[in-house]
């Protein structure tokens, strides 16, 4: 029988967010029953202070097409100030990305409260079209064997 | 046009003459509009039933006398049964329609002339008689 | 049983099979209808306004006179006078300064009449011949008497609305779920329809003083009866019969896909269904003749 | 090795809807360390929560996890189920396979293989976690109460009552809030003074209770049991002595601050009852913005109604008595365009209770209420209402007025009465506005120092609109009155008693248990830089000497105060040299689930063994 065409590619996005606001947001579209694609895997943590540049790292070094980090809007955090200093960590971090040659648009930040589920189905719709544009990213993988092809570096240095 | 109220308006005894003539309180209308909803002639009517009472809590007597409704009335209580706060329409209709009479604000009276020989004929003298009474004054 | 019967005026007019058939019918159920001897009118439309204590002088001036023949009990058939004699008796015996006037009238014109007069306090029970055979006579036994049942013979029942209003003073059935009629139309052995339209109003006087409104709403009774399948529309006010039946034509001619729907008092269907002999009925007085479909359908 | 134990739910239809339950059960039944996979219709039930404690004690499981709805819901119910089991609670995570994915998904295979994603995420996490036990510290029982209305009064009462000692922090110079401006209340037209008094005099006299007037409180730190509050005290203007307000709700017997002060207290609990304010007039133009004479806001007329009783009511313009007096009702209430579109609940009542008390005052005057709908559900309400239009004639015209003006003399009101189809002018002696009620001002301010949610127009957030109403996302703070959302006094008390009973259950406990999910750090790892005590919110990273036997000092490394750290790990994320971990959120946890998403899993059949993946 013929192999049955394979479903067309879907990217695959890991979303690191916090638990008080962005998680529960989530949990509200759920319980409004908002319907938004199913590229998203959430994994959660107390506060975006607690998100590590190197999880974002290791997410696309295991696949991600796509990095999503969100948490509370700034004076929300339950930690008062937790998500100011994740803003500035990955404020520094996408500048580091952006020098190594990871595509910016693969690494977002967000903030969506507990109360903003329609943002937060939005939010993942819209990303998961603009990935869905840029295709798999085999990039990463190029770049961490060292045989990058040219026209990622190119583009870069031009750019910069 | 804008219609002006005042304590004076209010009191213009109207709505004292038809409470006291029907033995209603027509203060104890919350305009539910259940009456209006059940008429069988308010697709007729150029006024609706609640809108009549209404017209009583505004003191507007010559809106109530230029409207048709009073004189469409059938008293045939559908009114009465659903009015969830006892109003009785029929008593307030026929009231208003007695004033309307006394004063000269009925439209021409409904009477023996009116009948074309054919109807007479074959109507019930039951139904001339109601007629002639209800619009008669 | 021995009723003392009122027939009101249009049962001896247009509406004299109403009557007929009622005294016919119920003398075949063993109830002899009395006729209440030099009756005057009943007042037909019950006075709405306080003041106007004239408009029960009609009816009271009835009620004293059925006493003076020594009945407790006035029977009627027509919902008008069932209505108005009914609420008269029921402000004579609960609205004291009502009664208090209606009486000081009635011995002013007694007296002047030669006659002594003696206070009027609502002795009289005021009943219709519905409440009969439903109380007394029992609508089983009326099934034992039936001879012709009117096996599907699909009826659809109307009670119109002053025979059940207001509920307070009238009582004889609930005015918004009464079962009186269909109760005896099923004893009768007809397919007896849910007729939603059963306690809308016919029009009543509008017939005549407002036709064309009033066209409405016969035309929408009519209707609804015609388009659940109803082989014949049972009534029980001649007046009812008047905008139902005899404006079938005007209906026929303004609203289009109409179908006609024969109208019947409840005594002619009682009558037929006892096998009453023949000249009670007088078909021609109906504008839509119920005789095709109650020789196909109801095997008369 | 690991022994985990997997329970796939399927919620009735909720989560087998769109999820294929059994293909998830199965597939993760073949994953390394996952000993047991089943799926059940309603893991929350009794039955469900049986299951996993007996499949513990059978199969001698070493971490569950339960992919069902979300961990907000059930997480505490099965922890306690494993503990039932034998099983330490912590060894327990669930995955959110219905809010994060069958009911935002439609019934396609993507669904069913998130689900199967989200598990095996989980059942990773499960396989790094270790046993915890909850932390115990000390519990302050003393309750802060902000704001002293009726809400907060009744708090403190009930708290004082109930032998703890209360500190009632009120920012204005007398007690008894909106309450005490009021001349009665609806529907028992009572005096409102007179309601007040017992509990005030109660108040003011129990020693348990510390009253601070002109006083805010200004930092909070700490968290349930053990809050830290600095409280300033300004000094009383000899403006507010004189204010007309009777002695009765000024505290007898509390000197006049002369000049500011800061103290700080140690309370266990929390309790905002700052109660609510009046939308501004100012900013009604349509209404004349204020500038209109005989345009009173409703808490304006309340005072006349207030200081005219048994005498003549005369407004403030020129003294005369208003003979025609217009009420607005919702004006700025159910107004999305202005944004206000919430109902403020108590106008309808205290608007009919303001017309009936101006009938009383002035028997021959005329009083009109515009209105949309009338809203009297409480007891008694309605016949109140209808009183109000049946015996003291009050004229209710259903439609909303569109402008007022000024006109020689008289204010005339342009509105509309639906009901009859009419526009309708009244040239009116007075208007009274029933003005929204919106969170007092300062209110965002408050609930930014308490760190509570507030909603956008600045009411507090409770935790859950029907389960948990008083109580707030953040353990030890309640919240009492109208600052939770707009009610009249009668549900101010009930809810203020509701907050009163959490903060009794609080002091209750002998000792308070705090979730173990806090960082610590590796002293021998620990180089000292302290970037972790920079970034901590909770000031919980504290200094440690490390000495040799002679006491010499041989290394500073930082450590972590258990009773004061959250869990947020800001320190985890900032220490470089990765000797700072938070218990619950580990990085071997963290990584574990990482890669429990790699994209090398759902290329590969399950069976074959992931190469290098971090076995159990």
């Amino acid at each position: 029988m013929a192999e049955l065409n394979p479903p067309p590619w879907e990217p695959r996005i890991v979303a690191f967010v916090c638990k008080w606001c962005t998680y529960a947001g989530a949990d509200l579209a759920g319980t409004v029953r908002l319907r938004y694609p199913a590229n998203v895997r959430i994994v959660k943590l107390p506060c975006s202070g607690r998100i590590d540049c190197f999880f974002i790292v290791k997410a696309l070094e295991q696949g991600a097409d796509a990095v999503l980090v969100s948490g509370c809007h700034p004076g929300d955090c339950h930690y008062s100030d937790g998500n100011y200093h994740a803003r500035r960590r990955f404020r520094l971090f996408r500048r580091l990305l952006e020098f190594l040659g990871v595509d910016l648009r693969r690494v977002q930040f967000a903030c969506v409260s507990a109360a903003e589920g329609m943002k937060w189905a939005d939010l993942v719709s819209d990303l998961a079209d603009e990935v869905r544009q840029l295709g798999p990213y085999r990039e990463y993988h190029q770049m961490c064997a060292g045989d990058g092809t040219g026209d990622e570096r190119d583009r870069e240095a031009t750019h910069a | 046009m804008r219609v002006k109220i005042s304590k004076a308006s209010l009191q213009s005894g109207f709505l004292v003459d038809v409470e006291e003539m029907s033995g209603e309180h027509v203060w104890s209308c919350y305009q539910c509009g259940n009456c209006s909803a059940g008429c069988p002639l308010a697709f007729a009517m150029e006024l609706l039933p609640n809108q009549i009472i209404r017209l009583l809590h505004l003191g507007q007597e010559e809106e109530v006398f230029r409207a048709n409704t009073i004189w469409l009335c059938t008293s045939c209580l559908t009114c009465k049964t659903r009015c969830p706060r006892g109003v009785d329409l029929s008593r307030i209709n026929e009231s208003i329609r007695h004033l309307a009479l006394r004063r000269g604000k009925a439209p021409d009276r409904f009477g023996p002339d009116q009948i074309e020989p054919g109807v007479a004929a074959s109507a019930p003298p039951q139904g001339l008689a109601s007629a002639f009474r209800k619009f008669g004054g | 049983m021995e009723y003392l019967y009122y027939p009101g005026c249009t049962l001896v007019d247009t509406a004299r099979n109403f009557d007929r058939c009622g005294r016919a019918a119920a003398r075949a159920l063993d109830v002899e209808l009395v006729e209440m001897p030099d009756w005057t009118c009943c007042g037909t439309t019950f006075p709405l306004t306080n003041r106007k204590i004239v408009g029960l002088v009609a009816p009271v001036r009835t009620l004293v006179n059925a006493r003076g023949e020594g009945y407790e009990e006035l029977l009627t058939l027509c919902s008008f006078c069932y209505n108005v004699l009914k609420r008269a008796n029921y402000a004579v015996r609960n609205r004291g300064d009502e009664r208090m006037r209606i009486n000081a009238y009635l011995e002013d014109e007694f007296v002047r009449a030669g006659q002594e007069y003696d206070e009027y306090e609502g002795e009289v029970e005021v009943v219709h011949l519905l409440e009969v055979l439903r109380d007394t006579v029992g609508f089983e036994s009326v099934t034992a008497q039936v001879t012709r049942p009117l096996t599907n013979l699909k009826v659809a029942p109307y009670y119109g609305c002053l025979l059940l209003r207001p509920q307070s003073e009238i009582g004889l059935d609930d005015a918004d779920e009464p079962t009186v009629l269909e109760d005896l139309l099923g004893a009768l052995g007809c397919d007896v329809i849910d007729f939603p339209h059963r306690v809308e109003c016919c029009g009543s006087y509008l017939g005549l003083s407002s036709p064309d409104i009033a066209l409405q709403n016969s035309y929408e009774i009519v209707h609804t009866a015609s388009r659940l399948g109803a082989d014949v529309l049972a009534v029980v006010c001649p007046l009812c019969a008047y905008n139902l039946d005899l404006r079938q034509e005007e209906m026929h001619q303004r609203f289009s896909g109409f179908r006609q729907v024969p109208v019947m008092y409840f005594t002619e269907l009682l009558a037929l269904a006892l096998e009453v002999e023949e000249e009670v009925y007088s078909w021609e007085r109906h504008a839509v003749d119920p005789l095709p479909v109650l020789q196909t359908v109801g095997g008369i | 090795m690991a022994r985990i134990g997997l329970f796939v739910c399927r919620c009735g239809r909720n989560i087998a809807g769109t999820v294929d339950v059994a293909e998830v059960a199965g597939i993760l039944a073949e994953h390394p360390g996952v000993v047991h996979a089943e799926e059940y219709t309603y893991m929350c039930s009794d039955p469900g929560q049986l299951k996993v404690a007996q499949t513990i004690a059978d199969q001698h499981l070493t971490g569950v996890v339960v992919a069902a709805c979300s961990p907000q819901l059930h997480e505490r119910t099965f922890r306690i189920a494993c503990e039932k089991g034998g099983l330490n609670p912590y060894m327990c995570e669930m995955a959110n396979i219905r809010e994060h994915c069958s009911w935002v998904h439609p019934e396609e295979p993507a669904t069913t293989e998130k689900a199967i994603e989200l598990t095996r995420v989980a059942v990773e996490k499960v396989k790094h976690s270790r046993p915890l036990t909850p932390i115990r510290i000390p519990v302050n029982r003393r309750v802060l109460v902000i704001g002293a209305g009726i809400a907060g009064i009744q708090v403190a009462l009930d708290a004082a009552r109930g032998g703890y000692d209360v500190v009632l922090v009120e920012r204005e110079a007398y007690v008894g809030g909106h309450m005490a401006q009021l001349s009665a209340t609806f529907p028992e037209m009572e005096r409102s003074r007179f309601l007040l008094r017992p509990k005030l005099a109660q108040l003011l006299s129990h020693d348990n209770v510390w009253l601070l007037t002109n006083s805010e409180v200004v930092e909070l730190t700490g968290f349930v049991g053990n809050f830290k509050a600095t409280i300033k005290t300004r000094p009383s203007t000899d403006a507010e002595a004189g204010l007309d307000l009777a002695d009765e709700v000024f505290p007898r017997g509390v000197e006049r601050q002369r000049q500011e002060s800061t103290v700080e207290v140690e309370v266990g609990a929390v309790v905002p009852a700052i109660g609510y304010d009046v939308y501004p007039l100012e900013s009604i133009p349509e209404y004349g913005s204020g500038s209109i004479p005989n345009v009173l806001t409703s808490l304006q007329f309340e005072q006349l109604l207030r200081t005219s009783e048994g005498g003549e009511l005369r407004r403030p313009s020129d003294g005369a008595v208003p003979r025609e007096v217009v009420f607005i009702q919702c004006v700025r209430s159910r107004d999305r365009e202005h944004g206000m579109p919430y109902c403020s609940r108590i106008c309808c009542m205290y608007t009919a209770k303001q017309a009936m008390l101006y009938k009383q005052r002035v028997p021959d005057g005329q009083a009109y209420v515009f209105y949309i709908d009338i809203r009297a559900q409480g007891k008694d309400d309605e016949e109140f209402i209808r009183r109000a239009a049946e015996q003291y004639g009050v004229l209710y015209l259903r439609g909303r007025v569109s402008r007022i003006f000024p006109q020689d003399g008289k204010v005339v009101v342009w509105g509309a009465d639906t009901l009859s189809g009419m526009n309708v002018e009244i040239p009116a002696d007075a208007v009274v506005l029933a003005l929204a009620m919106t969170p007092a001002h300062g209110a965002l301010d408050v609930a930014r120092l308490l760190g509570v949610g507030a909603d956008d127009h600045g009411f507090l957030t409770e935790a859950h609109p029907k389960l948990r109403p008083v109580e707030t996302s953040t353990a030890g703070i309640f919240l009492a009155g109208a600052c939770q959302a707009p009610r009249d006094i009668g549900s101010c008390v009930a809810h203020a008693s509701g907050a009163a009973s959490k903060v009794l259950e609080l002091f209750s406990a002998r000792h308070l248990e705090r979730e173990p999910e806090i960082a610590h750090i590796d002293e021998g790892i620990c180089a000292g830089c302290f970037d972790c005590r920079e970034v901590c919110p909770s000031r919980a990273i504290e200094v440690k000497e490390i000495r040799d036997r002679r006491g010499e000092l041989l290394d500073t490394v930082a450590t972590v105060n258990d009773g004061l750290c959250q869990g947020c790990g800001l320190c985890v994320a900032t220490c470089r040299s990765g000797a700072a971990d938070l218990e619950g959120y580990t990085d071997s946890q963290l990584f574990s689930q990482i890669e429990a998403l790699s994209s090398r899993w759902t290329s590969t059949t399950s069976a074959e063994k992931p190469g290098g993946g971090h076995g159990g």
